[in-house]
């Protein structure tokens, strides 16, 4: 964990509550599926952002806006300085990918599969990415991640790609390993339809986020867990649904 | 040169700043972000005879100035903590440590109480009989003067070192919670535990915390904190910790002037992990400010 | 469109707004800044028997999301309020106010309520019990369920109009005086009134407020407001109406779906004159964005 | 009263600890001897600031930092926009001044002075002014006052003007009524040195600034009284040492 001050050099909508924020300055230590924990003036608790993407001095958002400091996030502008506490939460683990990983994102689950999958990618790995949406409308990084494997949308509403869920496009996928996070009824979904082993990355409202207060604690096949410090990202078979 | 030492009960503070239970795990921990030999001491997760998972999730709920929590005593149990979490910490912290205990009944509290009084780590031991999120009786405990005396009285049969009894702030009349942890023997008393609080999610309809209520801290609750450190230190002999939204020096040094001989950070360690260290290291400029040589000198009866 | 409208023991208010005793005067000096008929209605400063000056400044103090008053029911007494504030009133307001009564014995209660209770512009009584800030019985009657029995009771065999108690949050059970005054035939309970707070001055090393403690209000104690709503409204079948820290649109809703039939503004209307305008006004806009369509749908048991 | 926003122009030191604020907008319906209150983020109540000059849109404040609001008023910038309650309190009543008023502050008592000076000066009355502070690093104004009218300064260490308190300045002052603003000591020195009727300006802690909290009332032998609505201006004659 670093306590970094990073100034905001992009915030801007991808979609109607869906924004895009950039951030410049030490972003070191910080691993794909981890996430980092934003001081929001005005608010008392950080705010918990999975990272997106990853540069030299760059970390990359996407952020929706779904309460009060998320509202105020959105507000921010170019030139801000946050105080953001960095390199929180395990990540995914990439040694499990063998040669075709799938990789699985539901709305807002899906940012924190991008920088995995830029480095499955370098590893040579042969990509599969499933995003789920609930309408066309809500459709984001559909291009950035067809760079990097190959792509299927689902819709719930049908109105884009294939209609239904993410697990209504897994039955032609012959994957390794899965790489997944989303809501946590797809979660769950996509661990029954799936006979491959893989990791899920959750979700809990927390308190502190580098694991002192407990807050965000879960019970799991292998002892209980804080989501922000042995999570966000389980196996597999370790999750008692 | 300032001076910020106090003593607590026989033992000597570097400074007043004790990080609160609940909000600094076992230690080693926040030994990664900085040396914590740096703090007073700090207040380990509350602990109780067997292993607890606590509540169920959501337990955290934000809120204006401060946030609720719901966590429930989840900890390993003592025997873990004996065996695992003490030497873990031995090895990041060379001060006494208090040693925060939780419990359902009064042999609870006594048998946890006795094996911790054991361990050499341990300079205080706090029993917590106020703790809001769990049931049949950690609040009863916290909120009825005669249960009060009886855990505290039981709990003293037992030990050896200094006992500190936390209060909690969710009654009409606290100096008489006071007065009888003081009459059944406590060697110092350590206030407020956290207000009883609630949120709803508008979207849900449905309370934010899934055990419905929980345990609201942060600088939302400071007044109502000096208020009863104030009343309380009024009142009793044995020295008394204040805590309660504490989040800067200055909120310090008003806590010593409400009559604390020391005081405990809690949530805002949770907001920013070097809250406490912050707070040391601005100590002396804030005492400077306020032309104090010594918190001795702010101490009643000192 | 969506209906704000709420049913107050009897009364239909235009919306469940309420500026709260002590902070919006006898009403007229509002009715400078825009048209408080626009209010549900509102409850004017507490009134006892005999004017009074109330105590010592400085009164007032600041805190994170929140202050300290300790002004202690300054009023002209309820035979000016009758003589000269209602009739100043009923030239800005044609709806039916809320009268706050202080007091200090039940013959006091008593004697006051019953002559408001003639009085044509009242349409309901809140009965103060809760007073932090006065000594010799306003208090007492706050935190003890038999006394609160009592002067509800008496309260009641002399009035026609509707009694509403105004509870204190400084008990550890707020249950059982809820369930103490609507067993004496309350017609209903408003709380939280303040907590009771204190802060110190560094410079002078004094309490900020002359009379040392004084009661804290403000966004502050919101969570607590809401968990004692909550606990009161699955406790009893009269009306409450919520109040504690209410500062926007959202805050209104979140304590009616604790339980509330209506809500009372205090402090922001005192760091903000147009707080409860604002707040009616942005209300159907919150109502749309968590679909609600009634407030009604909100109150339990309607 | 009026509720306005308003925007700084200028803030800056004018000694270590007294500021010069300006700010910009709709400054009608303000009068000398009133106050304005002061919306600051991060703080819960308004600050009250008394009002030191009026332009036709602009208004001049001068403050001390004495606390938490204060000091992060010391720190806003030109261009920052404040919500400001203004034309609060009754003010001084230009109409008992006489041929020859004396006006005498101390400390940040001296700021609401300026504003009733320039006023009185366009009547064409003699004035004296009599300007009291703790020591020459910490004199303000003592040049715009001397546009005016005669001005003395005292200091309490001697280090300007004349040595001692405000009062030491009055001898062969021959004035027909005073206007003072200062430290509560000062004000009862000076009620109890002059022979002259006269008003004093006090402070005390507010709640709301407009009536309606009753946190700063006082005892008059005009009966109790609102610092903030019937005050903060008191006749000599009305008040209870």
């Amino acid at each position: 964990m670093k306590q970094v001050f990073l100034k905001i050099t992009k915030n801007e909508h991808l979609t109607k509550d869906v924004l895009k924020m950039v951030l410049k300055g030490d972003v070191s230590d910080i691993k794909a599926g981890q996430f980092v924990n934003i001081k929001i003036e005005g608010e008392y608790l950080r705010r918990p952002i999975s990272v997106c993407d990853l540069g030299k001095n760059t970390l990359t958002l996407i952020y929706k806006v779904v309460g009060k400091g998320t509202e105020i996030m959105a507000n921010m502008k170019k030139g801000e300085v946050l105080d953001v506490l960095t390199g929180l939460g395990n990540g995914y683990d990439l040694s499990c990918a063998g040669e075709r990983p799938l990789l699985v994102g539901g709305g807002v689950g899906v940012p924190p599969l991008y920088l995995l999958a830029k480095e499955l990618k370098k590893q040579g790995k042969d990509i599969t990415v499933t995003l789920g949406f609930n309408t066309k409308d809500e459709i984001f990084y559909e291009k950035e991640f067809s760079k990097l494997g190959k792509v299927f949308v689902t819709t719930v509403d049908g109105s884009y790609g294939i209609k239904g869920f993410v697990t209504n496009a897994l039955e032609n996928v012959d994957a390794t390993y899965f790489y997944s996070c989303g809501p946590e009824p797809m979660l769950k979904a996509l661990s029954n339809a799936t006979k491959i082993s893989g990791e899920l990355s959750f979700e809990e409202r927390m308190g502190c986020g580098f694991g002192a207060c407990m807050g965000c604690s879960c019970k799991t096949l292998t002892g209980n867990k804080r989501i922000c410090k042995e999570g966000p990202v389980m196996k597999k078979e370790e999750i008692i649904w | 040169m300032v001076d910020t030492k106090v003593n607590l009960l026989g033992i000597e503070l570097d400074n007043p700043i004790i990080p609160a239970s609940g909000t600094f795990g076992y230690g080693y921990e926040f030994a990664e972000f900085y040396d914590i030999n740096m703090l007073g001491t700090f207040s380990f997760k509350g602990t109780t005879k067997e292993p607890r998972f606590g509540n169920p999730t959501p337990r955290i709920a934000e809120c204006t100035a401060g946030m609720i929590n719901s966590v429930g005593l989840q900890n390993p149990g003592v025997e873990k903590v004996i065996a695992e979490e003490l030497p873990k910490l031995k090895k990041v912290f060379n001060k006494k440590v208090m040693a925060n205990v939780g419990g359902f009944s009064i042999d609870e509290y006594k048998e946890v109480c006795e094996k911790l009084d054991k361990e050499e780590q341990v300079g205080w031991i706090e029993v917590n009989i106020s703790c809001p999120n769990v049931h049949g009786g950690g609040m009863s405990f916290g909120t009825d003067p005669k249960s009060a005396f009886e855990v505290t009285k039981e709990v003293k049969k037992v030990t050896t070192k200094p006992i500190i009894v936390k209060l909690s702030p969710n009654v009409t009349d606290i100096v008489s919670m006071a007065k009888a942890v003081e009459d059944a023997g406590a060697d110092g008393v350590s206030l407020i535990n956290t207000l009883l609080g609630m949120r709803i999610n508008l979207k849900t309809r449905e309370p934010v915390i899934k055990n419905v209520m929980g345990g609201f801290s942060g600088p939302a609750i400071f007044p109502v904190a000096v208020r009863m450190v104030y009343q309380v230190a009024n009142a009793v002999k044995i020295p008394v910790i204040g805590m309660g939204g504490i989040a800067t020096a200055e909120d310090v040094i008003e806590m010593m002037m409400a009559g604390a001989t020391a005081v405990e950070i809690g949530a805002q360690n949770l907001i920013d992990p070097y809250a406490s260290k912050n707070i040391i290291e601005d100590l002396p400029r804030v005492m400077k400010k306020y032309k104090i040589t010594s918190l001795k000198e702010l101490i009643k009866g000192e």
